[in-house]
């Protein structure tokens, strides 16, 4: 499949878990495509936690405004009935549980549900920004991902070895291959890619999986 | 009430080894022209608090490539490489903060706490080393607050009473810093008269700030 | 997103026994039609958090002449001789809370904290029994968060996202309350459509606010 | 001396001690008063804990208005140059040392700085109020009071022996008899009331008094 198709099927997997009127941070990179694929009928309101709730796609070219971007530093807009507040209230807003989700990218995740996505010792420090709050206080924590890295490694382990941004905090778990949950009992496979058998989540998954009797799709 | 004084005035308060906080997030709400003020000065071993270190070319992205900064704290430094460079070269020291713990520790100093139990980071390299408290069946960690000599913020307007406006979510970081150091300088594009701003649209009333700078003079 | 009910509808959710912020500092930012709804329910024992208990004929003050409260966290009742009365009775049982701090800790459970450390009441009976931190020669007590199952606030227009701008100085414990508890019904004087108030005149953001009635409907 | 007249020279006292564009906080009663004794040519701004800075005068009648009053519910009005703000920010401004001076009644005070005034067990109970956050944080703390009680005793005590409501939080007393700084070596007399004598204030005092060679008066 192309990354591009990749990336939609993510994202599509994903919004299909929002509800009208729910609230959603996504995160830089794959993650920002969740708000293309929201399912007809319902509306959900963006954060982003520089301080903003309702905010929209990008402007039309020559619209770009300093004062109007994305976690990323992006040009978005601001749908009407959109409020501006401080990092503060931003991040108590995270923090104290009324974001219904936020979707995140990830390096690593874990059959525990924690999450690794700030550095590589030695070689990427690009910093922890707000995900660490986000992990610790959305209602939903998801991680949107490719399941294998580029040289075919799992990226879904046992256990992390990256330092965390989050220790078990994930609630579920997107990538290319499958939709996975995190449970008390550990981490249960939801649906497979179109196209992807059991086997190959299997054989491409270092983490112990729980397969139930039936296992849903996703394209 | 505060005075208002010239970029090059506020630049010439700073010394060599002090602490100062910069607001703004990657670039918008950064005094970007107190920057270029301060990037002209010749002095070093600043400790910087600031949520990121913007671009290379903007915003604080600049005072990195000089030896000002010796140490930061901060929560990003991803949209500037030469922090990065400089980081991994053991130039400058860096504390990583998550981001609203940045706030929330600098807010704590504004407002005469000794601190906050945090669920961020808790089981990450965040927690080590700090007291915890369980509670509820979770785990927080003591935060402490971060503090500082100065405070360089950026809104759109102040009147002559320091009360100050932003432009749309320009905000971010800004009103926490104005609390969280001893002495606050606002670059403003636009000053005016008291009076002017209503008292229901003042977001950072300006108790907090001590000086203002108008933009470019 | 928040759904427009009567006072009645919202005076019913409410049960005996439930912990219940009512916002407002002497009235003002009192959700008067709310209590007036509240009052005529047949309820009892509530745990109310509130910064005073207004005054015996208004406000939160007609609650406490009703077996309604059994419970109450606030830090004034100097203005309700109701208050005083039941209180040395021993009908009413009080915690008070220095009024900050009462902001304080709803907000700490709004954000999600476990605590902070106040320098508030050090040395005296607020202090009793918490623990302490030392910091720079300070002395500091954790004061734990206050969480409440309903707050019934006020403002003076809600649009249709909850988003909420309040009258002069009627916001005093107004946010913090509709974060600090799990549902939020507001009283508003109006209802206005999605994008009547411009975002950055907003002070309440919408995502903290569950219900909204129109006061005396 | 006629009680308005005390309260008049008690004030004027203590606004001697304000600087220009300071940033003050008046409990109610007595303190009110220092409004009206601001010295000429000085500009003070008024915060009240509920939500202000920039408290002004009394309105004209019939101009009150709900949405604006001060700490005790009576009304007030907005100068040019005001801010609300919600009492969530008001109480950092005032625990974080941004408030210059707050001014509070006491029903007693001691040597040691400490000040009781929010109950009298058995018998009053009005609450704390904001004054716990007030005497924590702001930089100077003003006792104003009369020097004893309608019983004839001082009100100026060694130790308070009512519940506190702070301890060792005061830097200055004025009475109807006189004003004294706490400093670290104890209770220092600064300035006699006009008419009143050396030997009346020792009589009228509790606590232990320092006393320097140069006393001063104020009226």
């Amino acid at each position: 499949m192309e990354k591009d198709n990749k990336r939609d099927m993510i994202s599509r997997r994903i919004a299909a878990e929002l509800k009208d009127g729910d609230y959603c941070n996504l995160g830089i990179g794959l993650p920002t495509g969740v708000a293309n694929h929201i399912p007809p009928g319902i509306t959900v309101y963006f954060q982003s936690e520089n301080g903003i709730l309702g905010a929209g796609p990008k402007p039309e070219p020559g619209m770009e405004e300093a004062d109007l971007i994305n976690a990323g530093g992006g040009p978005i807009t601001a749908i009407p009935g959109a409020s501006y507040f401080d990092s503060f209230w931003s991040f108590s807003m995270i923090r104290g549980g009324h974001v219904d989700m936020t979707v995140l990218g990830a390096l690593q995740v874990d059959q525990e549900g924690s999450i690794a996505n700030w550095m590589i010792p030695g070689k990427v420090v690009p910093g922890i920004g707000g995900a660490m709050d986000l992990v610790s206080g959305a209602k939903q924590v998801v991680a949107a991902m490719e399941h294998m890295d580029k040289y075919g490694n799992s990226k879904i382990m046992k256990k992390c070895n990256l330092p965390l941004t989050g220790y078990r905090v994930l609630t579920l778990i997107v990538t290319d291959m499958a939709a996975m949950r995190i449970t008390p009992e550990g981490l249960l496979l939801v649906d497979l890619a179109e196209g992807v058998s059991l086997d190959d989540v299997i054989k491409a998954t270092d983490a112990d999986l729980i397969i139930p009797d039936n296992v849903g799709t996703f394209n | 009430m505060p005075r208002i004084i010239s970029g090059k005035e506020a630049a010439a308060m700073i010394s060599s080894g002090d602490r100062i906080m910069v607001a703004g997030f990657l670039v918008s709400g950064c005094p970007e022209y107190l920057m270029d003020c301060l990037y002209e000065r010749d002095i070093d071993n600043l400790h910087l608090i600031a949520i990121s270190t913007d671009y290379d070319d903007r915003g604080i992205g600049r005072l990195i490539s000089k030896p000002h900064v010796k140490t930061l704290q901060v929560s990003h430094i991803g949209t500037n490489r030469t922090t990065q460079t400089r980081y991994k070269a053991g130039e400058i020291d860096i504390e990583f903060v998550p981001q609203g713990i940045l706030m929330e520790r600098i807010r704590a100093a504004g407002a005469g706490l000794g601190g906050i139990f945090s669920p961020v980071g808790v089981g990450t390299v965040i927690a080590e080393g700090k007291q915890t408290l369980e509670e509820n069946g979770r785990t927080y960690i003591l935060e402490k607050p971060i503090h500082g000599k100065y405070s360089l913020i950026r809104a759109k307007k102040a009147d002559k009473l320091g009360n100050l406006v932003y432009n749309k979510m320009a905000r971010n970081s800004n009103t926490v810093m104005a609390m969280g150091a001893d002495i606050t300088i606002v670059e403003v594009d636009e000053i005016v008269e008291v009076g002017e701003l209503s008292p229901e649209e003042v977001v950072t009333p300006g108790i907090f700030v001590d000086y203002i700078v108008k933009k470019g003079e």
